[in-house]
């Protein structure tokens, strides 16, 4: 990691960059997110397969430094929340410096080691190993064998009755204690008022009641159709584990089938939802 | 490039020339025909008159036999086949009770998809500049009179090709190849094909007239494209010069047999021989055998 | 909240299949609501009072009236409840009518329906909130594109009423059209001499700003308040200098190379040119392309015959600004050349006609121009190739129009009865000549028009034949037509000396282009649309522009110049009040919580949204957010329902309007 | 209640330049239809926010049928575009979690097609009719004690 530590405090000390977003290991050997201001700090960034969150949150969630630009280190899937917010007028390419990483795949859960088993779905279909879009292109590839998809759970779970679907949700979001981790830990989550948040009119209620639960995590899913990258860490920060990536990955076939769209790709690509054309399908529209 | 090929019945017979002709020229082109085997009779003159889903299952079975072989586009150099094709390959894709009908008779699904060219359709896939490379001989003294007919150019919303009632494609390939195409008036009046049989009248009559609209423009020879119309001028010229001593005769030649001589391909390889009006006086006139750059 | 609901009867139409009594009655437990009655005819002026009365009496302060469709009588009820002191966007319509007793007969669940629909109605309008309709300043000034016909109307009815005119010709000269025509049907008289007076009266109008030799380049703003840019395009003469007396004119040596536009080809005119003897302004224009100067820099002779030095060969293209109120299109139409043009339109058939071949087949304009005492034969009946008096002459109609196959599928309309013009005068001109017509029907739908063209074939013994040419062909100074008679059943063969074409009437070809700038829509043949066919025909869809002449469809010129005057009727209905009152149904931002992602600003039609930089004191950027720009929004809500945050709302339908109907409908 | 034959709630979301103009020509044709829907008036397809189909449905429609002008029509030029890129996702999503294409319908209607409309709205009716009650929500419902719904 010398390569990336030095980069960074070259970054920090020339103050072209205010701050850099990165990763650092606590006592328990868990990487976890780290902010570097000073020289010192720049010390202390690593990066390693437990390197699992995906730091573009914090792009729109940390006030704007002082001087300089944001530095961030950031794997290639990372790098498409990166892209999607400058495509969303969130942030500008040119007040951030992407430290990309070289990434071998990462861990389900930064509390144990990684191995191909554990490894998370999105690394065995990842075609972003070297970063796009970046400034530094950090780390050595090491060949890593996909672990192949096993199974298409999309499907399997499509070929269920309407009804089995609605009860397999009603198990899922009965759970819900819309903490709303799911939204904190999403880059593109970025409202600064939620509409879960917002009464007069309640759209959505609020009480964690099995139906405000399906009304919160319909229109979570609907509001990231389209703009979803994939990062997971929805799923992942999700105290009670609803597959919420299902509902996410539903949506990215359907960019993709109907629009052969995938979002933070690149950034002067016109988004999804706030375009159109004539022809879009309505084969469903009587 | 490869071509799927339907003769018809003309190119083996009356056209025998137009067939040998266009074999050598593309040749020269290095394009291969692959002809549809087991091909039948595509329904012109006698199928459509009397039997209207018989005129329309003939060319399907034909384009059928030219899917499996599995050809994307089909040359039909007769301009009566051509016509065939396009109308039954039209009337299959909008008559629903049709296309079922004649399904029915096939016993298979029946796809369109297939291209269907004519002799002209077929060079402009070529490339003119492709066949401009080809030029051997220098043609500039010939006047050419290109003459379409019916069949080529109509009914245009169905086969869309070129502009019906003042078409100009021929034209275009006879100028690349260095001839000279003439302004005249004839170049889609009917020469009678219909009543080549029943009444020859009226063809001597009608043939006669673009005969001389040609002739008046000054041209040396009348370039077609069609076997019918091929046959009408040429054949019953004869006639025509027998029954109207003061009429001169012209030369009928197919646009193919132009573009063999611009090749320097021979006269017997273009059978040229075969012809009832002899072109090889006015040829051997009016052809200088000389480099030529275009 | 007080509300109060009033139910309609229509006379029967609604009472015979709601129990507007019951319905009543129901509706006088809904919370918030204070009073409740039914009526026979709300909407007559008892039914009004009553809602007035009560309004006063309980003092409401929202209304709810089952009745008719909104789009029938929302407006009344909505002044009446204004008249009475509400605000009349606290009122709402239930349509009782059209949605309910209309379409139902059993009477228990229509009626039941219909207190749904109350009921939905009375939530909703508890969420209304006053409203104030937006008010924009007019600014009450014309501008008009095209200095045909229509354009002269419409400037002159306009200025005339006392408002500023900006009047733009993209010519050296206005007059359009109509300024080439010889005589006009159905009275005969001359063209020139009805049309010039027009002309001469726009130039000298203290009100009318006459722009010549100048287009439109750009449009912004919205009805009222259209800022508009204009390519005032290099003369190459000081018009403010130019004393028009063609000097110049007469001694610029480069007279052969350019052919005439005004008399279509058949004349040519000098390097330095008015485009015709009458032209408006009378100022000449040099035709830089030939000029010998601009090509090297010789010559000069223009300038050196100048006594006023108004010659300026450094002159450049000036763009200038205006601001109007209102714009009146009539860039009018052009007419279909056959010979082989395919880039400038969209067909390019009937090759077989030889025209461009052959000189002596002529259009229609260029026969216009042999006809008139000021064109190129001074009205002598001379063809183009040898300047001998045509013995026979061939009229053909439809070349162009009503032919899907060549053409265009519509009717030019005018040509039946231009033909018919044509073969009179050259009738009237060569008494012992013969005109042929070929038609397929004569359409001459207009005051005298029919008889007119009964007067080509039984007084001036114009023939007649219904059918389509097939080609036309030279043959020894011959003109051969080939068509055919299709009552009589026969090939018909004309040799004729001279042939005439009735070529269709076309779109502009810079319509489209215009059309863009303006943002109006326009059809697949490039003619601007109207917005409603039959009861809004020279309104555009957007505000403040409107249509006059053949640039929304072929038209005649009685035609033209009613549809000007209407045009200016509605810019002068405009005029009539300084401010413009708009429904205030537009989007409003929520700054607050915007989050500056600017999916509003995709999705929005009308580019109504915008970004806005909130700073601090000292200038620092706090956030992007969106604006919306209330003049320009048409309320749509596309925004509204796009963005994630519902942080923008689209007043009259706000969130929790449609969420406290949804609520209603279900809380049976 | 349950005895009772089962009459479907359908929440219809149209907008004003079209369909609801369509709906007022079926009126004044005076053709008939049932009376299940319950429409719903904005001034564009656009307008509509997919929250209303939840909230609608949560609120215990048992179907919910979407319609506004053809494309190339909308009165607002591109509302009804955005429109339909919106629901392609949304109809796939909540046929995803369980609400499938015999609760949501879309359609296109203008203003011209009076008899479209009652044909579309009876068909939804008859084929939501078919289909029963909308239990998933009102299960739902009694769980969280709200009002139950539909009992006319």
């Amino acid at each position: 990691m010398k390569q990336l530590i030095e980069i960074s405090k070259e970054l920090l000390e020339s103050r072209k960059a205010g701050y850099i977003i990165g990763y650092t290991e606590d006592k328990f050997h868990r990487t976890k997110p780290f902010i570097a201001h000073t020289t010192n700090d720049a010390e202390k960034l690593t990066f390693n397969q437990k390197a699992v969150h995906n730091l573009a949150v914090y792009l729109t969630r940390l006030p704007k430094p002082k001087e300089g630009k944001i530095g961030i280190v950031a794997k290639g899937c990372d790098i498409k929340a990166i892209i999607g917010l400058i495509q969303e007028n969130q942030i500008k390419r040119d007040d951030i410096i992407i430290i990309g990483m070289n990434c071998n795949g990462v861990v389900k859960d930064i509390n144990i080691d990684y191995n191909k088993e554990n490894s998370q779905m999105k690394c065995s279909i990842c075609e972003l190993r070297t970063p796009k879009h970046a400034n530094y292109i950090v780390g050595a590839l090491e060949d890593f064998a996909k672990s192949e998809l096993t199974k298409n759970i999309l499907a399997e779970f499509e070929a269920l009755s309407a009804e089995e679907r609605w009860k397999f949700w009603e198990k899922e979001f009965e759970k819900c204690i819309k903490c709303y981790a799911c939204r904190q830990a999403c880059p593109l989550c970025y409202c600064e008022q939620c509409i879960v948040e917002k009464s007069m009119p309640q759209w959505i209620d609020s009480s964690p009641t099995t139906k405000g639960n399906f009304a919160w995590n319909i229109i979570r899913a609907f509001h990231l159709s389209g703009r979803c990258i994939g990062c997971n860490e929805c799923e992942r920060a999700c105290p009670v584990n609803i597959p919420l990536s299902l509902l996410n990955r539903k949506m990215g076939m359907v960019a993709m089938k109907e629009f052969n769209y995938r979002h933070g790709i690149e950034p002067d690509q016109p988004t999804l939802i706030g375009n159109y054309n004539t022809s879009d399908k309505e084969d469903f529209i009587m | 490039m490869n071509f799927g090929y339907y003769p018809g019945c003309s190119l083996q017979g009356t056209a025998k020339e137009f067939d040998l002709s266009l074999k050598e020229v593309l040749k020269v082109l290095d394009v291969n025909l692959n002809e549809i085997n087991d091909w039948c009779c595509c329904g012109a003159s006698s199928a459509h008159v009397m039997s209207h889903i018989l005129s329309v299952a003939l060319p399907a079975r034909n384009l059928l036999l030219a899917k499996h072989r599995g050809m994307q586009n089909v040359v039909a150099p007769c301009a009566a086949c051509y016509n065939r094709l396009k109308v039954s390959q039209h009337e299959l894709k909008f008559d629903e009770k049709m296309r079922m009908k004649v399904e029915e008779i096939l016993e298979e699904k029946i796809s369109n998809g297939v291209e269907i060219l004519n002799l002209i359709g077929l060079f402009q896939k070529i490339g003119l500049g492709k066949i401009k490379t080809a030029i051997k001989i220098n043609l500039k003294e010939i006047k050419a009179a290109c003459y379409y007919g019916c069949l080529l150019v109509r009914p245009h919303d169905i086969l869309k090709f070129d502009d019906p009632e003042n078409p100009s494609s021929m034209e275009e390939i006879v100028s690349i190849i260095g001839a000279k195409p003439i302004e005249w008036n004839y170049k889609i009046e009917c020469c009678g094909a219909s009543h080549s049989i029943d009444n020859t009248e009226i063809v001597e009559q009608l043939s006669k007239n673009i005969l001389n609209d040609a002739i008046k423009h000054d041209a040396n020879v009348i370039v077609v494209a069609c076997p019918m119309c091929h046959s009408n001028l040429d054949m019953r010229q004869k006639n025509i010069l027998k029954k109207y001593p003061q009429q001169k005769a012209i030369p009928i030649l197919y646009l193919t047999q132009l573009l063999g001589l611009s090749m320097g391909l021979n006269y017997k390889d273009l059978g040229l021989h075969l012809h009832y009006i002899n072109p090889v006086p006015m040829l051997e006139e009016k052809v200088k055998v000389e480099e030529v750059t275009i | 909240m007080r509300i109060g609901v009033f139910t309609c009867h229509c006379g029967e139409n609604i009472g015979r299949t709601v129990d507007c009594p019951a319905v009543s009655k129901a509706c006088a437990d809904f919370p918030g609501v204070v009073h409740s009655e039914d009526y026979k005819y709300m909407c007559s002026d008892p039914g009004q009072n009553l809602i007035k009365q009560a309004i006063k009496e309980k003092n409401l302060n929202a209304v709810v009236v089952g009745s008719c469709s909104p789009h029938m009588h929302e407006k009344t009820f909505r002044k009446a409840c204004s008249d009475a002191g509400i605000n009349p966007f606290q009122v709402e319509i239930a349509n009782l009518r059209e949605h309910c007793s209309w379409i139902h007969d059993d009477v228990p669940s229509a009626t039941l329906k219909a207190i749904d629909m109350m009921r939905m109605m009375v939530e909703k309008v508890k969420f209304n909130g006053p409203l104030t309709p937006i008010r924009v300043p007019v600014t009450k000034r014309a501008l008009v594109i095209g200095g045909g016909i229509s354009g002269i109307q419409a400037s002159l009815d306009i200025a005339n009423a006392g408002y500023e005119v900006i009047l733009v010709e993209k010519e050296p000269s206005i007059g359009g059209h109509m300024s080439q025509l010889s005589e006009t049907f159905p009275t005969l008289d001359c063209s020139q001499c009805i049309l010039t007076p027009r002309m001469v009266e726009v130039y000298q109008h203290s009100k009318i700003k006459l722009m010549s030799y100048s287009e439109v380049e750009n449009v912004e703003g919205f009805i009222g308040n259209f800022s508009v840019t204009i390519r005032k395009k290099a003369r190459s003469v000081k018009d403010e200098l130019c004393t028009g007396c063609g000097l110049c004119v007469q001694k610029c040596p480069i007279k052969k190379v350019a052919l005439s536009e005004f008399d279509e080809g058949l004349a040519t005119r000098p390097a330095m040119y008015v485009p015709f003897p009458q032209a408006v302004p009378n100022i000449p224009v040099i035709d830089r392309t030939i000029c010998t100067y601009f090509k090297n820099g010789k010559c000069q002779m223009c300038k050196k015959v100048c006594g006023r030095e108004a010659i300026d060969f450094e002159q450049q293209d000036e763009l200038v600004k205006e601001e109007v109120g209102s714009i009146i299109i009539a860039t009018g139409y052009k007419l279909y050349t056959i010979d082989k043009k395919p880039d400038d339109s969209p067909i390019h058939g009937y090759g077989e006609y030889g025209y461009g071949k052959y000189k002596d087949v002529v259009s229609g304009l260029q026969f216009e121009r042999i006809a008139s005492a000021s064109g190129p034969t001074s009205g002598e009946m001379l063809r183009p190739s040898d300047k001998k008096v045509p013995k026979k002459i061939v009229f053909i109609q439809c070349v162009g129009s009503r032919d899907e196959a060549k053409g265009f599928s519509y009717c030019s309309k005018i040509c039946c009865m231009y033909t018919a013009k044509h073969a009179m005068l050259y009738k009237h001109k060569v008494h012992d000549g013969e005109a042929y017509v070929f038609y397929m029907d004569i359409r001459a739908g207009g005051k005298m028009y029919e008889e007119f063209v009964r007067r080509a074939i039984e007084e001036d013994g114009v023939k007649y034949i219904r059918g389509r040419v097939s080609r036309i062909y030279q043959d020894d100074g011959k003109i051969i037509v080939k068509g055919e008679d299709t009552i009589a059943g026969v090939k018909v063969e004309i040799d004729a000396d001279m042939a005439v074409l009735a070529t269709a009437m076309m779109a502009q070809t810079e319509a489209p282009k215009l059309a863009q700038t303006l943002g109006v829509p326009y059809d697949k043949y490039g003619f601007i649309n109207e917005v409603h066919p039959k009861l809004r025909p020279v309104e555009t869809s957007s505000g403040g522009i409107f249509l006059a002449g053949a640039c929304n469809s072929p038209r005649d010129i009685p035609d033209s110049v009613a549809m000007a005057s209407a045009a200016a009727a509605k810019a002068l209905v405009l005029f009539g009040s300084d401010m413009l009152e708009r429904e205030p149904v537009v989007a409003k931002v929520n700054e607050a919580t915007c989050a500056g992602c600017l999916y509003c600003k995709k999705v929005c039609a009308y580019n109504a949204v915008e970004a806005k930089e909130i700073k601090d004191r000292n200038g620092n950027l706090i956030k992007v957010v969106a604006y919306v720009n209330s003049g320009l929004c048409q309320g749509c809500g596309t925004c509204n329902a796009t963005c994630p945050s519902k942080s923008v709302e689209l007043l009259g339908f706000k969130d929790d309007q449609i969420y406290a109907q949804i609520n209603a409908f279900a809380e049976v | 209640m349950e005895e009772e034959k089962f009459e479907p709630k359908i929440t219809a979301f149209v907008c004003n330049w079209c369909t609801y103009t369509g709906a007022d020509l079926a009126g004044t044709s005076r053709l008939k239809q049932q009376t299940n829907a319950r429409l719903i008036r904005v001034p564009c397809t656009g307008r509509i926010d997919p929250v209303f189909i939840i909230k609608a449905f949560e609120k215990g429609a048992d179907g919910v049928l979407v319609s506004g002008c053809h494309p190339g029509d909308c009165h607002y030029n591109t509302g009804n575009f955005h429109a339909r890129r919106r629901w392609i996702f949304f109809k796939q999503l909540l046929d995803f979690v369980g609400i499938d294409s015999t609760r949501l319908y879309f359609s296109w209607v203008s203003a011209s097609e009076g008899k479209k409309w009652v044909d579309v709205v009876n068909n939804v009716i008859n084929s939501v009719r078919a289909k029963g009650p909308f239990l998933g929500y009102k299960n739902l419902n009694k769980e969280t004690e709200l009002p139950l719904v539909n009992k006319n």
